[in-house]
């Protein structure tokens, strides 16, 4: 297993968020988090990166990863591409790019950028750009890049789809796939459109006000109307 | 009852010919469409078509080039932001932007702000219209918090609400000051299928209950194309299509900048 | 909850009560502030704020009346010396004041700091009949016997002094051309007063150009160029040390070689002209009526090694060269005599009329020559001084002792 | 019976505050509680424009000096009576904030806080400048009279200076808590919560920011007024920077946007000074900023922040 | 003609002083985004610990990189200890610390070195004036000192990976550590090298205006104009903006208002032209969508 969590809990100050679930991201996978505004799915991918307070346990890659800051998180091979997007909008397309490979001191930057190019043809025309200034797809392009310039391991997306036309929406997930398949990074995603996080997804969890009332195989869940009906609302 | 009058049986807003730059880039390149009374109309298009462009120098935020916005039959062009919401224009923001450290109720009251208008000397003395005013405002406000359910949070402050809480109370705002046109900016962001089809009841509701007209710019296919009565759609500041929800979403153009195969047929 | 409202609201109020400390005692003898055992002294100071440097004459003066107490103190009596911050606003002197008066009861208040302090309380002190003896201010209005008979000025006044720079000038060089630099405030304004009065009809004609600067001016550099530029070849600094020590060596730097005088507030070897350069002020002229601690010329005076006897023993870790230190324990000293000349009637009245009432009186850190002398109708105690000038090792007096 | 009690607890307070110091304080301590009413309605001004409308000012100091050499003045050269000069004030100190305002308008954050600080520098400048010196006294300033109590009361100076500048101080404070409750309040707090979104409610944010500012600067020259009536004097001197800063201070201190919190910022600036040069004579500067920083340091949102937190524990 | 050149001259010379003090109030902005009232007391005091090894012996150039390690550290330290635990507090009481520390600074340093003017070495020597006579051989020195710090400072932004994150952090700190930058240690970072930077500033200002605890009190306010007016978001700019408002402050004190008036004239001048370009001469605008 790549990342498993273990009777995980999660509390903003008084508010607790998650009620301990347990969940696990395969090597090589992709994992789906779906759920109603609320349930916790963004907290969980923040739990993670040690962005919240957290009990319970936390490994990653074998190693217990909680309770350690959120920029040795990262260091360890776990990009997250936040809600939001977190685009550093004052710098310029170049400066972020190059912050995604902050932790790097490998010789291959340089390559890993011509492929961002290739992959996200945009950002070599916005280059120079200030970030702040591109449109919502544009910033999720460079949000993705951002974090695979990191060359994660485990990549998490949150609401990749968020505020973007459908097009450009079939093209991020078709973006997740290759990432997946060619470049081998596990994925764990959090997205409302269930119906396209379960396209791409192997697996997926379904969380309730905190708690994981369902996981399965994605193609199964897919497949069972009753609990697309009763859980997802489609 | 209806300002600046003479074309009153026209349509609620008319947008001619609008272009807008920044520097070298044209976001819009001349757009023309209307929306009537009563009216829920979609604008759709690809990121950085000019969707949220043209959603701004319509609600002011940004002044346009060349071309005319029409309100009720009177120009918008060079009219002070703030007095948008006095004509009767409300709107929502992207990603929410309400006064994060005040409560539900007070951030609706905002809403409220130029329906009343006594000043600074009359607020500190508490005159007697103040406080009549106050009061008229107490009463709306109340109905509001039924509607949109919101009665049970309206005394926390509002930064500690979930996402989809804060966008109602976000549509509650707007709603309080008695627009004739609601300008929504992708109110169905961040709400997953059982939420959008709350929100789809919503939107007529509101339509039925408060007379008022829609621009909804939405990525939601499903929502757009249910809810609309006519549909705009954009690319690189040009309008594509314009028309009924069911002409658009099968014309080639929409298709190709927008839709995609796949979600054409599946929203059809 | 509500209790916890109330009592934050005590505790507020309480808040006020604690900063005072109880309510004065009722007084058991005639005069407040002294009992058959001590006299209370007040005294404000700028321990804080812009002018905390002067707050070494706060501190030298706690240790005079130590040495006074350790001595036998005066009158079967030791002094009880109670000196408070008032960082340098007069707002704060009238309150610290106020608490000296009415809640620590003292009998008179000493050497309080500062010009705008001074005047903030003078009214007060004077309806109240409290002697606010020897003000630590050189300005002019410190003499008022007719309207403020309980205040009383100690140095000389900086008009006066002014007004001998002046007569100087008439005397040697008539034709003098005069630029005069000086700090935008009370202090600075009073030399313009000085020269008008020394120059009369003639200040016109010859002060050719004047340029102030303000405390929180970083450099004066600009208004030295700006004086030379205007043709001057006289030159008079009424500035704090600071920018007396910029002035000397920027006049210097721009070769610029003017009849040079400056003010006797800054005529400190050790915190002006060493600054400066001892090489870069040689001419500079001004007036004395202290001796200066770092000047050579007093190593084996008699007088001064009394004062470094008594610093020595009493403020052991003081920076030697501070001639704030050697004013202290001038007027210290001359507290002192007033309080013997008490006898044993230190009441406030009795304390003003002997203020008011020293002759002669010779103070070791003074000037040779300079003497003390107030009546009813003379409240400037210092009127002496003696001109000076800057050789390059020492300041070299010359001409007689001048007074006005 | 608990609530009722909370809801009055101003009426409550301000009757107590009348009552047992006068009765109970000697003049000196009155007086420093005269103090405490004075900087109250000051840091009252300073929250309305910063802490419920965001424009952060470091130099309201000049305001209170406005007001305090006003009421000076027409004491002075025209012999008004003392308590008809505080309209006089008020009118003056609010077109003066008035005008301040306007650079507001256009300088945001950092930019008017650092702009306003280099006004409260200035200020002591200009209240020495030659052209304006026949009215203010130049570096001399002006020496004023104490008001005796009316109707023959049979209180003294002390105890009725004491009871006029908590009245007016109360009549602020119903003004400001009455402005900042309603409509306007709710208008300036979103000003600076979220100005795209206030604008599109229909909030003219130049009128609003410049009225604000306007009021604001109106109490701290009121209070500035009551000051230079407490003090009986005036000069340059007495208005330097490091009153805005105590000003901001006392703020802080008792917390932001919140009317009651002023109050304690009041007693937190008159009395910490004092308490800090009783611990060290030699450095009381330093003790005085230990204090303040502990006391942010253990409650960053003032004591009304602290308290705010407690409640919503409790 | 000279009496102006004279001017032009001298306001440069001071322009330089605030130009060095502008420019660790960039570094700490732009590592922070806050600004530091107690910067001009922090360098004061730097001043002090390298007049102290001095007087000690340690020769001038040893006691400077010494001073400066000391001042890094005693920043870092300051951040450490107290700017992480107000990491999440209103600005207003980042603010209120600041004033703290000022005042601290400033009567610690009156309790340790007293208040007594201290001449401080040059490292230029004293020698006669250069350029016919317009400038000292220390204003030289010190102006080209403050241009190398301005270097370094703007390729430290513009190039290091470092200097990236510094400003990253600042924007954004969640975002940062999301791309693997320890923000605590930027933030730690950015202080130190502002209190270094402020120290250099520091010991070119004393010479020329001498040491004492108040020493930095009317330099430090001159300096957030010169900031303000290049925009502090860049270093170039303060540079330039400390020139500026010296020079403009010399001339119009000596031809247009009087030199009473000196500092409201600077005043006005700077809001003028915040007013009309609010980002000042030099600083970026960010656009940002709506």
């Amino acid at each position: 297993m790549l990342l498993e969590a273990v009777g995980l809990r999660a509390a903003y100050g008084q508010s607790k968020v998650l009620h301990g679930i347990d969940f696990t991201v395969r090597k090589g996978g992709v994992t789906a988090l779906l759920g109603a505004n609320g349930a916790g799915k963004t907290t969980t991918l923040r739990a993670i990166c040690g962005m919240v307070r957290t009990e319970g346990e936390l490994r990653f890659e074998g190693q217990r990863i909680d309770g350690r800051p959120t920029e040795a998180i990262v260091a360890s091979g776990i990009a997250h591409v936040p809600d939001g997007r977190g685009t550093f909008m004052e710098l310029s397309v170049e400066e972020n790019m190059r912050l995604g490979a902050y932790t790097r001191r490998d010789r291959g930057v340089a390559a890993d950028f011509d492929r961002m190019f290739t992959m996200f043809p945009k950002l070599r025309q916005r280059y120079r750009q200030q970030a702040g200034t591109l449109s919502g797809g544009e910033q999720q392009m460079l949000a993705i890049a951002r974090a695979l310039l990191l060359r994660p391991r485990l990549l998490l997306l949150d609401e990749p789809s968020f505020g973007l036309a459908p097009l450009i929406v079939q093209e991020i997930f078709e973006i997740m796939r290759r990432i997946n398949e060619a470049d081998g990074v596990s994925i764990l995603v959090v997205e409302q459109n269930a119906s396209m996080a379960l396209a791409v997804a192997d697996h997926a969890y379904l969380l309730e006000t905190g708690r994981i009332v369902l996981s399965g195989p994605a193609a199964d869940i897919r497949r069972d109307e009753s609990v697309r009906r009763a859980y997802l609302g489609y | 009852m209806s300002v600046g009058t003479g074309r009153d049986d026209g349509d609620l807003l008319q947008v001619q010919d609008v272009i807008m730059r920044f520097g070298g880039i044209v976001a819009l390149a001349g757009v023309s469409f209307n929306v009537g009374r009563r009216q829920i109309c979609g604008l759709i298009g690809p990121n950085g078509s000019g969707k949220t462009t043209l959603f701004n120098c319509i609600s002011g935020i940004y002044r346009h080039g060349s071309g005319d916005i029409r309100f009720e039959g009177r120009s918008l062009s060079g009219l002070a932001r703030h007095r948008m919401a006095g004509l009767g224009i409300g709107r929502t923001f992207q990603n929410v932007a309400l006064f994060n450290s005040m409560t539900v109720r007070d951030n609706m009251l905002v809403g409220a702000h130029h329906l009343a208008h006594s000043g600074f000397v009359a607020a500190m003395l508490r005159l007697p219209a103040t406080r009549r005013e106050e009061a008229a405002m107490q009463a709306t406000l109340d109905e509001l918090l039924d509607l949109l359910d919101l009665r049970a949070v309206a005394e926390r402050q509002v930064s500690s609400l979930p996402f989809g809480t804060r966008k109602r109370v976000e549509l509650a705002r707007a709603l309080i000051g008695r627009p004739k046109l609601l300008l929504l900016d992708e109110p169905a962001g961040g709400l997953n299928h059982t939420e959008v089809e709350e929100l789809e009841r919503l939107l007529r509701q509101i339509r039925a209950h408060f007379d008022l007209s829609i621009l909804l710019v939405e990525h939601h296919m499903n929502l757009v194309m249910r809810v609309s009565d006519s549909v705009v759609a954009l690319e690189f500041g040009l309008k594509i299509a314009d028309g009924t929800p069911e002409a658009v979403q099968r014309e080639p153009e929409v298709i190709r900048a927008y839709l995609g195969e796949t979600e054409a047929v599946h929203a059809a | 909850m509500q209790r916890r409202t109330l009592l934050s609201t005590i505790g507020l109020s309480t808040l006020g009560a604690m900063a005072g400390l109880g309510r004065p005692g009722a007084a058991d003898a005639a005069t407040p502030g002294v009992s058959a055992t001590e006299i209370k002294i007040g005294n404000t100071e700028a321990y804080s704020g812009p002018a905390s440097a002067y707050g070494a004459i706060g501190h030298g003066l706690v240790a005079y009346f130590k040495m006074v107490n350790d001595q036998g103190g005066v009158g079967g009596r030791k002094i009880n010396f109670i000196t408070v911050d008032d960082g340098y606003s007069p707002p704060r002197t009238v309150e610290q004041t106020r608490r000296l008066v009415e809640q620590d009861g003292v009998a008179f208040i000493l050497n309080a700091l500062g010009t705008p302090n001074n005047t903030a309380i003078e009214k007060y002190m004077n309806a109240k009949k409290v002697p606010q003896l020897f003000v630590a201010t050189g300005a002019d209005k410190w003499g008022d016997y007719q309207h403020y008979h309980w205040t009383m000025g100690w140095q000389p006044s900086y008009r006066i002094e002014a007004a001998v720079y002046a007569k100087d000038i008439l005397a040697n060089k008539p034709g003098a051309k005069i630029g005069i630099l000086y700090q935008n405030d009370d202090f600075g304004k009073d030399y313009i007063a000085g020269m008008q009065d020394g120059l009369g009809a003639k200040f016109k004609a010859m002060v050719v150009k004047t340029a102030s600067y303000e405390v929180t001016d970083p450099t004066i550099d600009s208004q030295i160029v700006t004086l030379q530029g205007a043709g001057a070849d006289t030159l008079l600094v009424a500035a704090t040390p600071k920018f007396a020590a910029q002035a000397i060596r920027k006049v210097f730097d721009i070769n610029w070689k003017p009849l040079f005088f400056m003010t006797n507030v800054s005529s400190s070897v050790g915190a002006v002209i060493k600054p400066a350069g001892f090489d870069k002020a040689v001419g500079v002229t001004t007036v004395g009526y202290a001796k200066d601690p770092t000047d050579a010329a007093w190593a084996n005076d008699a007088g001064m090694q009394e004062w470094r006897g008594f610093m020595a023993k009493y403020m052991p870790n003081a920076d030697l060269s501070d001639a704030n230190y050697v004013y202290a324990y001038g007027v210290g000293v001359t507290t002192m005599q007033v309080l013997r000349q008490c006898g044993k009637d230190f009441s406030r009245a009795n304390i003003m009329k002997q203020a008011a009432n020293l002759h002669d009186l010779v103070v070791p850190t003074l000037l040779p020559g300079i003497k003390i002398n107030t009546s009813p109708t003379n409240y400037h105690p210092i009127r002496q001084m003696q001109l000076q000038k800057w050789n390059g090792k020492t300041w070299e007096r010359f001409g007689q002792i001048v007074g006005a | 019976m608990g609530r009722t009690l909370l809801r009055h607890w101003p009426l409550l307070f301000l009757a107590f505050a009348a009552v047992v110091p006068t009765v109970a304080l000697s003049n000196y301590q009155l007086f420093q509680l005269t103090m405490v009413a004075v900087y109250a309605v000051a840091i009252l001004g300073l929250n309305i424009v910063t802490g419920f409308n965001g424009q952060i000012s470091l130099g309201h100091g000049a305001f209170y000096a406005v007001g305090a050499y006003v009421t000076a003045i027409m004491m002075d050269k025209w012999g008004v009576p003392y308590w008809a000069t505080l309209p006089v004030s008020a009118l003056i100190c609010a077109c003066t904030g008035f005008l301040v305002g306007l650079p507001a308008l256009r300088l945001g954050g950092l930019y008017l806080a650092l702009t306003t600080f280099a006004l409260a520098v200035a200020t002591p400048q200009l209240l020495k400048y030659k052209l304006f010196e026949g009215w203010t006294g130049g570096v001399q300033g002006i020496v004023i009279d104490k008001p005796d109590p009316p109707f023959g009361l049979p209180i003294n100076a002390d105890q009725w200076l004491y009871l006029f500048s908590l009245a007016v101080a109360a009549v602020m404070f119903l003004l400001a808590a009455n402005l900042v409750r309603g409509r306007i309040g709710r208008a300036m707090m979103a000003v600076r919560d979220q100005p795209t979104a206030a604008e599109a409610m229909g909030i003219d944010l130049a009128m609003f920011k410049t009225r604000t500012f306007a009021v604001s600067a109106m109490l701290t020259g009121i209070a500035g007024s009551l000051g230079a009536i407490a003090i009986q004097f005036v000069a340059p001197d007495s208005f330097a920077v490091f009153l805005s800063i105590t000003l901001f201070v006392g703020l802080v201190v008792g917390g932001v946007a919140s009317i009651g919190g002023t109050i304690f910022g009041a007693f937190f600036i008159e009395f910490v000074p004092n308490l800090a040069e009783q611990v060290s004579k030699a450095a009381p500067g330093a003790v005085y900023g230990i204090i303040l920083i502990a006391f942010l340091f253990l409650m960053p949102g003032g004591l009304a922040g602290a308290l705010r937190k407690l409640l919503r524990l409790a | 003609m000279d009496g102006l050149l004279h001017q032009v001259f001298s306001g440069l010379a001071t322009g330089g002083i605030y130009a060095s003090v502008a420019l660790a109030l960039v570094m700490i902005y732009q590592a922070t985004h806050h600004v530091n009232f107690a910067q001009g007391e922090m360098a004061m005091f730097s001043t002090y610990i390298a007049l102290t090894l001095i007087q000690a012996g340690v020769p001038y150039w040893w006691a400077f990189a010494i001073t400066l390690v000391v001042s890094f550290a005693i920043g870092a330290v300051i951040q450490r200890v107290l700017m992480t635990p107000m990491a999440n507090a209103p600005v207003l009481a980042s603010v209120g610390i600041f004033i703290g520390l000022l005042l601290m600074f400033n009567s610690c340093a009156g309790w340790f070195f007293g208040y007594t003017l201290k001449p401080f070495p040059s490292p230029f020597g004293e020698g006669k004036p250069m350029l016919a006579g317009y400038l000292s051989r220390h204003e030289l020195g010190s102006t080209a000192v403050t241009l190398a710090v301005l270097l370094s400072v703007w390729a430290f932004f513009r190039f290091t990976r470092l200097g990236l994150a510094m400003r990253a952090a600042a924007y954004n700190p969640a975002s940062s550590r999301l791309v693997g930058v320890n923000v605590d240690r930027m933030l730690a970072l950015g202080w130190g090298l502002a209190a270094a930077i402020g120290a250099i500033a520091g010991m070119m200002v004393a010479h020329v205006v001498f040491l004492e605890p108040n020493m930095m009190s009317g330099v430090l306010l001159y300096a957030f104009a010169g900031a303000l007016l290049g925009g502090i978001t860049s270093p170039m700019g303060a540079v330039i903006g400390g020139f500026v408002v010296g020079v403009l402050e010399n001339l119009g004190g000596a031809y247009v208002v009087g030199a009473e008036l000196k500092l409201s004239l600077a005043l006005v001048i700077i809001v003028a032209v915040l007013v009309i370009k609010p980002s000042g001469l030099f600083g970026r605008t960010i656009v940002s969508r709506v």
